[in-house]
């Protein structure tokens, strides 16, 4: 059962990943990165990692996509396929299936023998869960959990300065 | 006063003259500068007495001296002092240069009177005489050679006195670096000898190279030789002389005093000074024996076909200057140093009456062109006959009893030595020959232009001044070849220093007749008694024989040359057309120029343009210019790759990390 | 579920506290329209409201917020220089067409976010506080790099920085989710501890975490070959911003670099050394022949930085205290020499039409004497001359590597210098050898120059006390430092013997 | 006293910057006097007989990097200081003659120029040596690079280009040696205390490995400095580039500081190496001489005769060294001194013919001596000094290096000495193409002024002076150098050294 | 299921984003590459905090996100900028800084 999924949602976040690089229409590609952030929604939970699945469904497909289609439809998109760097249309791929194999390699032949287990044996009830999480945030990442909100501030700023009105004001 | 202060005399009075001429010059009126430059000489030859008298005051065992003034240079090992040696044959030496200096510079206040390089000259000349006299008097090898270079660079100064005469800036340049030459010979010498025997001092060299050396052991032999190329470049001897007879291109009274009477004999002297090395090396004796007799011949044979007044003289004293080297090779030391002495005597004479002939002939040195000088100036024409005689060793004159003393030792030491005797007296024939031949070829005949006119009017001829040699118009405000002339008949400094002389030449020699008297050689005595040839003494029979001989020989050469230039004067030509090879051989001089011309000077310029088109272009610069555009390239490469693309960016950054995490998988355990 | 609240030394945190509060304070400043004028003075003050803090707490050595951060002299130090960049990145922006168009709240509440993440960064010893804190500092620089909308160069070079820089934190991400994966903890001292356990060691899930992580922050210190944003960045950014991140960003990444490989790595030393020193020879050679007849001066000194950065690694590669001390005094004369070079750079970039081109520069002795000293002394420097603080650092440099026993490496920074001789010297021939306007062989069109777009000029940039100020004062520190070595070494030892 | 001497010359250069123009270049002429006064001053209570160092200065700078501010006087350089202060008055002074563009900077350069050269011949202290020897570059770049002159015609290398080729080249060694002298104190402390302090790196010796490496990267600084054979690509463009009154104070000092190196530096500290690679260095030296004078008798350009002879020179001066015996090394300190007295006045002379003349080709000159004859004679006598005249102090010095090599090496003594002959040819060939033959149409020759004079005479009357006394530095040099010699040869012979390993 | 597949796959994912990256020229899509990546990464995080049994990585995981969002947001800012000033969204007609 829990293997079905497992490949299921793997195909899918795949297969996602595969639409976003691939599709030539940009709308097409945030579809898919829908699709594949789904999918690994599925494979968080399956991880016992509910927090975090739903904050992805949430936060991610919903809120960030909604983004993307906003400015997808405000600047449209549609590339070339012309390759004017030499040798990149080669080179990509075969980097791309170096690091993987050199990644894999790593993982497979790792001494650490979890790896090979479904994770650790006893964990305890609401592993995972949001207030096991909060309390994280509270206690061991109070630190992050505030930075990050100032990076959000930043980014907000960010968005005003590029993206905002023009007030010409001469400095 | 000491011996020693006396010597220190001798030596300070040419340079203050020297000094004061060369500072003053432009306070000084010319009179006084040659006044200047002659008196501190004349004073310097008082000194020379002075020394000589105090010297023979001791007794003969302790007739040597060494006096210092200061530490030269004295420093890791090294003990080098500023130090004189005084023995009879220093002062004999001493007296030799100065009196015959203090004639030149009087014949030369008169000479040289209308050059406007007067007290120039004046200044060089008294500098020579003070190198000079540094190079007889000092007292270890260091200041030898030291004064052994002053007199080079001295006799170059006054070669290229006339500095906007190429000709005379190249022969000086010439000579310079063959002395120089000579001098590395010296140092490498000296090095030598302070390896071996730990000082430069002459007085603990002579005392211990007996013991320190096994006679003709590799060393001394090498060390000797080494001093033969420093001697043989300083007295023209074969193959280093082809200085000489471009040298002539100086004034006269420079020929006369530097190129033929004193600085030219300081080989002769070296030999004798170091005899004590040459006796325990025999073979560099030989060696420096042989040279001698061939320089002899050699330049005799150059002397007979020299058309150049002035060069066919300097010929001749390489080639009597061959003679010397041969007697003190030989160990005629005392007979050697007699020969230098009266030759610097009769040479001199020559050079001055030849000076006041060229003087008439508006320096045309060309004897083609000169005759019946005889009757156009009587005084010089006589002068120039007694050199002639003297210099032919016409019997009792100076050069009769000099030379034939060489050659009666020679064959009193018997074995091989006889081949000197025997080529000696041909040299004899052939120098009496030339030196008749310019006597007949200049002073009797008919007056050529030059001597009519003087007959006429009393004036010296004025040709437009222009260089012999290049033909080239003479820069005149240098000076000589300038306006005036002047002949000893009408200038009294040149007619006094030319009578002395002449007198010198004359009857010199009576100092040393065998069987009658030997001053010279007891006087030198001491310098030379412990020589192992010391014993050798020709009986007073032999001696007279062979003057006999001598004397034969050079009257028949003296006939000879008579029959060939006066009687018979279409012959010599005759005899270049029969013998032109051999005539063209000795006319070339033997080709002794072109061959250093071609084994020297040639190759060396050339190294010289590969070094500097090919070698430093492509190898020096290449090693900077290589590296250079190496660097550069890389730099291209590195814009090459940051090409804009962002994409691109990310692929470098992606095979970085593949790259490293390459690495890291491999160094994992 | 039972909460107790982690500890709070406010003392320890009062510098980012200081920051945070004044970051808003700015924010708002650009609200209120009384206030606008003021945003400068305000980030002046906040900034030296932090350094005040941060000097306050020197000598402190303490864990804070339950072990994310740890405020010692590294970080202080490391810290105080960022700020001092920022602070004279104020100076230089007056008048900044850029801070124009982005509004000079916004504008400079993002600087104070970036040195915020600065300082949180040289203090992180927790991989989460690391990777956020380097958000805050890069983030803020994407915008920065971008402010000059008029400009296109700006925008790109924001977009290529925001591309590539991204790229490199996803691949420190993905590292640090395999050192977390490898050993189970992600605060430094956890990690250290689990590597040391057997087994762990040399395991290839921690090497590859290593390296992925090692990217991600060579990447900001712009190492060879992951270098290839600087040029393009540096040229294309506002030049405030370029000098600001020029020596802020190698300081916080280093510092971090530092803690993160010695502290957390350690046990790993081995593996990791020779890797960062061949990449250090990289660097140098790269950035060294890349700066080569380089027209743009930002471009070059982007270049040249590359190299800096390679001869900084070597600090890093010995792993000892006098390879982190020798880092830190370079770092601290870095920031003198580059402040000088720049603040010059900008007045020359107002008051001529040619830009940052080398032009620009040409004559300058004779013009504006003023100036040429200042780049003159910063180019010597640069190229590690003598009687600057930029010869005592190579020393310091040199030092450490041959006692780390990588002399090879310290044959590299001297070749390497010999390089840069070439192109430093050039400046300096333009400024004293040729006359002004002259122009040089094969000068291309000046970027900013040429282009349709280009910023208003102000012939008398070059008297401006906020731009000749930093120069002078600058090119004086480093000539001081280089006379009188010792108050700067000292600082550097105290740093860094915070971590060994 | 010794600070005093260091840093008089700054002191007063920076002053200058102040003042008008017009007083510049009296005031730089001022400092430069005072130095030499205080210069003399310290060589007369020299103690000649003490071998140590004397008036030093020892306190610490860096303690962090064990870096010291030592100076120190010693045989080995007493000579070397007043040299530097005697060419700097004339090359200043004659500058001060003459009209300069931006003459506050000029000045100043010069006189920065000459503290740094004084440091680097007082630092007792490796880096301290190593720091002053990097920087002379900065002020004599600036001084090549704005005051030069552009040669125009086909390869017209400008001035720019040709310093940045020198510094480059000459930092090429340097930095090399930086490390090396980082090494040098590292690795010889060996954990313990680090100090750079020249005597006491001695006191803790060095392994052998670590001598041969550390030896090369400082022979490379020095041998590029002098320059030597081979790594004196930069000197023609650079002397060609160079404005005259700098030249005379850079060739005439400069190049011994490379010298000079050796024996502070490199006999003292690796003297296994030394032994070891004798002949080696020896080759190079040879080289040089050879190529140098080769070299000076085929140029026509008479900075570049200049030049190339000083390449033979000091191919002499490091045969001297090497030579690792007593005489030898006090002979090329000698020679030292002597070059430097010799060439500056050359370069000097050679300014005021290229004034005159308005060429600097030999071919284009000659026949002055007639209307200049003090000129000619001062030509003259520095002429000789060049080409080692006996008689001359040069000569001396040559006659000690020779001797030394022929005693240790007689076939490169025998080798060596043609470059005497050779050196005998060129100088005179310098001489005479320029006072001598023909003069050109057009040619300006005139008298030397007063102010020229009083330049020139000076240094002439040292050279004379040097001539009739060279014992004067002989034997206040000999006890440091015997000492320094001795550490080298440590009793034995090379051979048997090199049978330890 | 064993945590390994999950790495794998995670693997996989980042290399995927990786060369999207390398081969996209839109500026939009690029941004959704860099997405995936840092997802990658939180896979990758959230199966190693299951495989070691503690939820640091969780806690992790839902900073990245956060800071991914960030990203987004200030390069869709970016884009938006350069349409506004009528630049090629093609990241290949970006490239006026080079060499």
């Amino acid at each position: 059962m829990e293997a079905v999924l497992f490949f299921l949602a793997a195909l899918g976040a795949i297969g996602g990943a595969i639409g976003v690089i691939a599709m030539r229409n940009p709308f097409f590609s945030v579809l898919a990165l829908i699709v594949h952030l789904f999918s690994l929604a599925v494979l968080f939970l399956l991880l016992t990692a509910a927090f975090v699945a739903a904050a992805q469904v949430v936060v991610y497909a919903g809120a960030v996509m909604v983004l993307y289609v906003f400015v997808v439809a405000y600047v449209g998109g549609g590339e070339s396929a012309w390759e004017p760097i030499p040798g990149q249309r080669f080179l990509a791929p075969l980097v791309g299936i170096a690091l993987f194999v050199e990644l894999s390699i790593a993982v497979l032949s790792s001494g650490l023998r979890a790896l090979g287990t479904e994770g650790a044996e006893k964990i305890e009830p609401g592993f995972g869960d949001p207030a096991a999480i909060g309390t994280l945030l509270l206690e061991k990442f109070l630190l992050p959990f505030e930075a990050s909100s100032i990076l959000l501030l930043l980014a907000a700023v960010g968005a005003i300065v590029l993206a905002g009105r023009k007030r010409e004001e001469a400095a | 006063m000491s011996v020693s202060t006396w010597a220190w005399l001798v030596l300070l009075f040419p340079l203050l003259g020297s000094l004061t001429i060369a500072l003053g010059f432009r306070a000084l009126p010319a009179k006084a500068a040659g006044a200047i430059g002659t008196l501190s000489i004349a004073l310097a030859f008082a000194c020379a007495v002075g020394a000589l008298l105090s010297l023979l005051g001791e007794d003969p065992e302790a007739r040597h001296h060494a006096s210092s003034l200061w530490q030269y240079a004295s420093a890791g090992g090294l003990d080098i002092e500023l130090g004189i040696y005084v023995d009879p044959l220093s002062v004999f030496m001493a007296l030799i240069v100065t009196g015959v200096s203090t004639l030149i510079h009087l014949y030369s206040y008169g000479y040289m009177q209308s050059d406007a390089g007067y007290r120039r000259f004046f200044s060089y000349l008294n500098f020579f005489v003070f190198s000079m006299l540094l190079l007889v008097l000092a007292g270890n090898f260091v200041l030898l050679i030291v004064g052994w270079a002053f007199v080079g660079f001295a006799s170059y100064a006054l070669i290229s006195f006339w500095y906007r005469r190429t000709t005379a800036t190249r022969a000086g340049m010439k000579a310079f670096v063959i002395n120089v030459v000579g001098d590395i010979g010296l140092v490498l010498a000296a090095f030598l000898i302070f390896r071996e025997l730990g000082s430069f001092d002459y007085g603990p060299v002579f005392e211990r190279a007996p013991e320190a050396f096994t006679t003709n052991e590799g060393t001394i032999v090498a060390i000797c030789l080494l001093l033969l190329v420093g001697a043989f470049a300083k007295s023209a001897q074969l193959p280093l002389h082809t200085w000489l007879p471009d040298a002539m291109e100086g004034p006269t009274p420079v020929s006369s005093l530097i190129h033929a009477a004193t600085m030219v004999t300081a080989g002769v002297y070296l030999i004798a000074r170091t005899h004590t090395l040459f006796e325990l090396a025999p073979t560099a004796a030989d060696i420096a024996a042989f040279t001698g007799l061939a320089t002899l011949l050699v330049a005799g044979t150059m002397a007979l076909v020299m058309t150049d007044l002035k060069r066919a003289i300097a010929y001749s004293t390489m080639s009597q200057i061959g003679y010397m080297v041969m007697g003190v090779s030989i160990g005629a030391y005392s007979a050697g140093l007699f020969h230098l002495m009266t030759h610097a005597f009769f040479k001199a004479l020559l050079f001055m009456a030849a000076g006041s002939i060229i003087a008439a002939m508006a320096n045309d040195q060309n004897i083609d062109r000169m005759s019946g000088f005889g009757r156009a100036m009587r005084f010089t024409s006589v002068a120039f006959l007694c050199g002639a005689l003297a210099l032919a060793a016409f019997p009792s004159t100076s050069g009769f009893f000099s030379k034939d003393e060489i050659l009666a030792f020679a064959e009193a030491r018997g074995g091989m030595y006889l081949i000197f005797t025997v080529l000696g007296y041909v040299g004899a024939l052939i120098t009496a020959v030339y030196a008749f031949r310019l006597v007949f070829r200049v002073l009797p005949g008919k007056p050529c232009a030059e001597a009519q006119e003087l007959i006429e009017s009393g004036h010296v001829a004025h040709g437009e001044p222009h260089n012999p040699a290049t033909g080239e118009a003479e820069d005149t405000d240098v000076g000589f070849p300038g306006s005036e002339h002047h002949i000893a008949d009408q200038n009294w400094p040149m007619k006094a220093a030319m009578s002395v002389l002449a007198f010198l030449a004359l009857f010199g020699g009576l100092v040393q007749v065998p069987g009658v008297d030997h001053y010279i050689t007891s006087f030198l005595d001491p310098v030379f008694h412990d020589s192992p040839l010391a014993h050798i003494h020709p009986t007073a029979g032999a001696e007279w024989r062979g003057l006999g001989i001598g004397g034969l020989i050079s009257l028949s050469g003296i006939g000879l040359a008579y029959y060939l230039y006066r009687v018979r004067p279409e012959l010599p030509g005759v005899l270049q057309r029969r013998l032109r090879p051999l005539y063209t051989l000795f006319v070339n001089k033997w080709y002794f120029d072109e061959a250093i011309d071609l084994l020297v000077v040639r190759p060396a310029l050339a190294v010289g343009r590969f070094a500097n088109r090919v070698f430093e272009r492509v190898v020096v610069d290449g090693l900077v210019s290589g590296t250079a555009e190496t660097v550069r390239g890389a730099g291209g490469v590195v814009r090459a790759v940051q090409n804009g693309f962002v994409r691109s960016y990310a692929l470098l950054l992606l095979v970085g990390v593949a790259a490293l995490t390459l690495y890291f998988l491999l160094s994992s355990s | 579920m039972n909460f107790t609240e982690p500890t709070i030394d406010y003392a320890g945190i009062s510098p980012i506290i200081a920051l945070t509060a004044g970051l808003c304070v700015v924010l708002l400043s650009a609200v209120f329209r009384p206030l606008r004028r003021s945003a400068p003075a305000l980030t002046l003050l906040t900034l030296a409201t932090a350094a005040g803090l941060l000097i306050w707490q020197w000598g402190e050595n303490v864990d804070l917020l339950s072990e994310a951060l740890r405020l010692d002299d590294l970080a202080i130090s490391i810290s105080l220089i960022a700020i001092f960049m920022a602070a004279s990145c104020v100076l230089l922006s007056v008048r900044e067409p850029a801070v124009g168009q982005a509004g000079s709240g916004e504008y400079h509440a993002l600087l104070l976010g970036s040195v915020l993440g600065m300082t949180l960064l040289a203090q992180a010893q927790n991989l989460v506080t690391f990777f956020v804190a380097l958000e805050i500092l890069s983030i803020p620089l994407y915008i920065l790099c971008a402010t000059n909308l008029r400009r296109e160069g700006s925008l790109e070079s924001g977009l290529k920085y925001l591309i590539v820089g991204s790229l490199g934190s996803a691949t420190l991400l993905y590292g640090m989710a395999f050192l977390y994966g490898g050993t189970g903890s992600t605060g430094f001292d956890g990690i250290a501890d689990a590597i040391a356990r057997e087994g762990v060691t040399g395991d290839p899930l921690v090497l590859i975490g290593i390296a992925l992580a090692g990217v991600g922050l060579a990447f900001k210190a712009s190492i060879a070959p992951f270098h290839q944003w600087t040029p393009d960045v540096y040229e294309g950014a506002p030049t405030p911003i370029t000098s600001f991140m020029a020596v802020a960003t190698k300081a916080a990444a280093f510092a971090v670099f530092l803690r993160f490989f010695v502290v957390a790595l350690g046990p790993q030393l081995q593996e990791w050394q020779p890797a960062l020193a061949v990449l250090a020879a990289v660097s140098i050679v790269v950035g060294n022949v890349g700066a080569l007849g380089q027209e743009s001066l930002k471009r070059m000194l982007g270049y040249s930085g590359i190299a800096q950065a390679g001869y900084m690694l070597g600090g890093i590669v010995v792993a000892s205290e006098a390879g982190a001390s020798s880092l830190v005094f370079y770092l601290a004369a870095y920031a003198f020499m580059n402040l000088a070079a720049f603040a010059v750079v900008v007045a020359r970039e107002r008051e001529t039409p040619f830009g940052d081109s080398i032009r620009a520069v040409q004559g300058l002795a004779t013009e504006r004497p003023l100036l040429a000293w200042p780049l003159t002394i910063a180019m010597l420097a640069l190229a590690g001359l003598p009687a600057t603080a930029g010869f005592i650092g190579k020393l310091y440099l040199i030092e450490a590597l041959v006692e780390g026993d990588y002399t090879w490496l310290a044959v590299f920074i001297a070749v390497g210098t010999m390089i840069s001789l070439a192109y430093y010297l050039r400046v300096v021939a333009a400024m004293w050898m040729r006359p002004g306007g002259e122009p040089a062989p094969g000068a291309t069109p000046a970027i900013a120059g040429a282009s349709p777009e280009a910023d208003p000029v102000d012939p008398e940039a070059g008297r401006r006390w906020y731009l000749a100020g930093p120069a002078l004062l600058a090119a004086a520190a480093t000539v001081f430092f280089g006379v009188i070595p010792q108050p700067l070494v000292e600082f550097a030892e105290h740093a860094g013997s915070a971590l060994f | 006293m010794i600070n005093a001497l260091l840093w008089t010359p700054l002191v007063f250069g920076l002053v200058g910057l102040f003042l008008p123009k017009r007083a510049t270049g009296w005031w730089a002429t001022l400092g430069a006097l005072v130095t030499l006064a205080v210069a003399v001053a310290l060589a007369f209570d020299f103690d000649a007989g003490d071998s140590s160092l004397q008036h030093s200065v020892d306190v610490a700078w860096i303690s962090g990097l064990g870096v010291d501010y030592s100076l120190g006087i010693d045989g080995l350089n007493l000579f070397l200081l007043l040299l530097t202060a005697v060419l700097w008055v004339g090359g200043i002074a004659f500058a001060a003659f003459r009209e300069q563009e931006r003459p506050q900077l000029f000045f100043f350069l010069m006189l920065v120029a000459e503290t740094a050269t004084l440091g680097a011949f007082l630092a007792q202290d490796l880096l301290l040596f190593v720091l002053f020897f990097d920087f002379m570059l900065v002020p004599f770049y600036l001084l090549f690079g704005v005051w030069g002159s552009d040669r125009g015609g086909t390869d017209g290398t400008t001035a720019r280009a040709a310093t940045l080729k020198m510094v480059i080249y000459t930092l090429i060694g340097s930095l090399l040696m930086l490390v090396g002298a980082i090494a040098a104190a590292v690795i010889s402390a060996d954990g313990g205390h680090l100090t750079f302090s020249i005597a006491a790196l001695q006191q803790q010796g060095l392994d052998v490995e670590s001598q041969r490496w550390i030896f090369w990267f400082f022979a490379a600084a020095f041998l590029v400095k002098m320059p030597a054979f081979l790594l004196h690509g930069w000197m023609p463009d650079a002397y060609r580039a160079a404005p005259l009154a700098v030249l005379v104070v850079f060739s005439g000092v400069l190049a011994k500081v490379g010298a000079y190196g050796f024996l502070r530096v490199v006999l003292p500290l690796f003297p296994d190496a030394t032994v070891e690679f004798q002949e080696v260095v020896l080759v190079v030296a040879l080289a040089s001489i050879l190529y140098g004078s080769v070299m000076a008798f085929t140029q026509t350009n008479v900075r570049l005769i200049a030049g190339y002879s000083s390449i033979a020179q000091l191919g002499f001066i490091t045969a001297g060294i090497f030579a690792l015996r007593a005489d030898g090394a006090d002979g090329a300190v000698l020679q030292m001194v002597n070059h430097g007295l010799v060439v500056a006045p050359v370069f000097v002379i050679v300014a005021i013919l290229v004034e005159r003349t308005g060429t600097e080709d030999i071919r284009q000159m000659g026949g002055m001596a007639l209307r200049a004859p003090v000129l000619a004679a001062l030509f003259l006598i520095v002429a000789l000094a060049t080409l080692a005249m006996p008689g001359s102090a040069n000569f001396v010095g040559e006659f000690y290096i020779l001797n030394g090599l022929f005693q240790e090496k007689i076939v490169f003594a025998c080798i060596a000495i043609t470059g005497v002959a050779m050196s005998a040819y060129y100088a005179l060939r310098l001489y005479q193409s320029t006072m001598h033959n023909r003069k050109p149409d057009g040619l300006a020759s005139r008298e030397i002024g007063l102010r020229d004079g009083v330049v020139l005479a000076p240094l002439v009357l040292c050279i004379l002076g040097l001539a009739l006394y060279p014992q004067l530095i002989l034997h206040r040099t000999a006890p440091t150098v015997q000492q320094t010699v001795a550490k080298v040869r440590g009793g034995d012979a090379p051979d048997a050294r090199l049978a330890e390993r | 299921m064993n945590v390994e597949w999950y790495i794998v796959l995670s693997a996989l994912l980042f290399c995927t984003g990786a060369v999207g990256i390398l081969i996209r020229r839109s500026p939009m899509v690029i941004l959704l590459c860099l997405e995936l990546m840092l997802n990658a990464g939180n896979l990758a995080l959230v199966a190693f905090s299951r495989m070691v049994g503690n939820q640091e990585g969780q806690v992790f995981a839902i900073v990245v996100m956060v800071v991914a969002a960030c990203e987004v947001v200030v390069g869709l800012g970016l884009l938006v900028a350069l349409f506004r000033r009528k630049l090629p969204l093609n990241v290949d007609e970006l490239r006026e800084l080079r060499g």
